[in-house]
This record gives C-alpha cells, structure tokens and sequence, in this order.
C-alpha cells in the first residue's frame, strides 16, 4: 500500500522543481535511497546537482534509512554557507 | 551560543558576550559578501537555510569544538536572507585562555560549517545568478 | 595600519578600517587581561615599550606578512600602560578574499610580535609583581 | 680613548638598575660584545636576565656590531608583548 510522504525542498532544488515541498509516492517501509530513485524519475532535473542528501527530522539519514510517514523530510543539495 | 538571524550581526554584542575573566585570547572571525567570485562582479547574495537544522548543525559543531578546545566561551552567528556586498553573513568567535586554541576552533567551526550545515547561498550577478557549489 | 596606543582599544573602527568591497574574510585576534597565570591572580598588567623600536618591528612583521598572503587590509593595534582584566592588550586584524590567508596571516603576526618586539609586560599580582618571561 | 655611551633601558633591566638610562665606558671601536659586557661588570644582577640583546638605531645588532658614540643604544630584555 502506497503512502505519499512530503519532502521540504531548498536552495537550487526549490529552484529546479518550482516548489519549497514536493509530495512523493513510496511503498510502505521505503528507504531514504527509495526516496531519492523517486525524486529522480519526478524531476530529472535534479540529476545536474552535484550530490543529494536526504534529512530526517532535521538529522541527516543513511541510505538505507526506513522512512515513516510522519517524518520531516528534506532534500538537501550541496550546501554554502558561511 | 549558536543564532540564525535575519538582521544584520552585531560585532559588539558578540564581543562582550565573549569576554569573560579568564579568557585570555578571543579569536574572532567574520565572513564578509565580497563584490566577485572569480572576477564576475556580485550585486548581492541571497542567503536561505533549513532552520531548526541549521540550527542544530552549528550546535553540534560548537559542541564537538568543545569537546577538542578548552573554549571558554563562544559564539555563532550565521545570517540568513539578502546580504549586500560588504555585510556579515557568519561571525565564528571563541574566547580561551591562550591564544593557540582559539585560532583552531575558531577555524575548525568555520571550516566546517561550511561542509555540514544546511544553508544554502545564491550569488546574484549583473547578469544572472547561481546557488554556490550546487553543480559539479 | 600599525599603532602603540595607551588609550583603550576601539574594535568598532579597527574593523571598519579593514573592510573592502574585495574582502571575503576577517580575522581578527585580541589579546585580553587574564585574571590568572599559573593559577596565581593577576591584579593589573603594565605594558612596557621602546616605543620608536616597537613601532618599526611591528611594522617589518606586517610586511613580511603581506609578502606571505595576500593580504587587502590589516591592523595591529598594541596597547602600553596599566591595563585591568579583561582589556584588550593588543588587536590584530587580517582582511583576505579568502580565510585560510586569513587565519594564517593573523596567527603569523602575533606569534611573531610576541618573539620580536621590545614591549615588556609586568604582571601585579595581589602578592607581588614579575616581569614576564625575563627569567630562565 | 674611551668615550661614555648611554644606554636606554626597559622592564626589569630599568627596574633591576633603578634607571631608564646608563651610562656606560667603552674604547673606541668597542662592538655590542663588548658594550654587554661591561653592562655584565657595571650591573652583575643582569645575569639572571635569560637573555639580553642590544638595538643600535631602533634595530637588533648583531654582537660583532662597532658602536658610536652618537648611536642611540638600548638594552633588550627578553620581550613580552602581545
């Protein structure tokens, strides 16, 4: 059963995609890496960026992390600050 | 203390909140809009950050200073928004007793804040604009 | 800018002098009065200078920086005199396009300053007083 | 012939003398070596000084250095600023 879960876009993605969060179909239990295949195939456009991590709850999330329908999600492009 | 702000940093405040009796050095470094990056003149800087992690970021990034330095006391202050060429857009200042470890944590929280915290920059140009670092 | 004063240091103008339309960094060192050394409280320091030497020293430093780093603004500011815990002892400030150049230049001037010119510190403790460093 | 030299001095040199300036006898031709140590003869405290260093016109001198009578000479003590 599919879930649609909402992930906060920033920076050159907010940019890419239009949009400061995007809402992204995934199956139960999929992982941070599911998420990012996802994003991908919605907007191929991310594939320029130079890397895409992914943050949940506002801490940055392994690969094969589960994601929960109730998570803050964010897409993270190369950050710049300081 | 660790802030994200929208208005511009005050040097001073940041100071006395850095001096204490015992410290002997107060390192102190300011990040400043420069007017070109690679000779294409800058009008103005645009910066946005994923807040509450931002926030968190720089924290454990003081915390982990504090772990490696004996800092007495410390301060980061990170702008967020428009920035105007010649504004601070991040103040790094660590008080210690002697003057060695103040210089290292103060670099080592610069250096990486650069590489782990959610903020993100975009250079407007005269003639464009690009979010810094983001393609290969 | 190079300076022996016995007045306070004012950091607000120190740091408007070193900001540039190209500087993408400053950093900046202040030297302050600790209230101990080696655990023994420090009442007072009193500075000490061959003023003319002092001067010249510290500017040969600054030079020998600028020809390490490329270096776009800098201020060392010493002060002489009594000084209470906590004032500021001397200011060293480095204005850079980028931060490495920064920090290293900074670090060089007061690590330098500190081996080679004639300023004499005299630390009052509540039992006594020494001249810094003047014994083996 | 000898000619006096005066000789400024600073921290605990001044404080261990009691003044800011000595006057010291030299024979013409007289180098940095010698100016020392003749400031070792007039004041034996300065031996528990760590290290003294002569400036000739504002500049460290090197020991071989020949003084004159119009230098304007000032013993060095070990520094501490900063």
């Amino acid at each position: 059963m599919d879930s649609s879960i909402s992930v906060l876009l920033f920076g050159i993605t907010r940019d890419l995609t239009g949009q400061s969060a995007v809402s992204v179909s995934l199956h139960k239990n999929a992982s941070v890496a599911d998420l990012l295949a996802q994003l991908h195939q919605q907007f191929p456009a991310l594939m320029n960026i130079r890397s895409l991590l992914i943050a949940v709850n506002g801490e940055y999330a392994e690969t094969n992390q589960v994601l929960s329908p109730t998570d803050e999600i964010a897409l993270i492009p190369p950050v710049s600050g300081g | 203390m660790v802030t994200l702000i929208a208005e511009p940093i005050d040097v001073t405040s940041a100071l006395n909140y850095l001096q204490s009796e015992q410290a002997g050095a107060i390192d102190l470094f300011l990040g400043v809009v420069r007017d070109n990056t690679q000779e294409r003149p800058v009008d103005r800087l645009e910066y946005e950050a994923y807040d509450r992690m931002a926030v968190s970021e720089m924290q454990k990034i003081a915390d982990q200073a504090r772990q490696q330095w004996p800092i007495l006391r410390y301060a980061i202050i990170h702008r967020k928004g428009t920035l105007q060429i010649g504004e601070m857009a991040v103040l790094i200042g660590v008080a210690t007793a002697h003057r060695a470890d103040a210089f290292d944590a103060c670099r080592y929280i610069i250096d990486t804040i650069k590489k782990t915290v959610p903020i993100w920059k975009k250079e407007v140009f005269t003639n464009g604009e690009e979010w810094v670092n983001a393609h290969p």
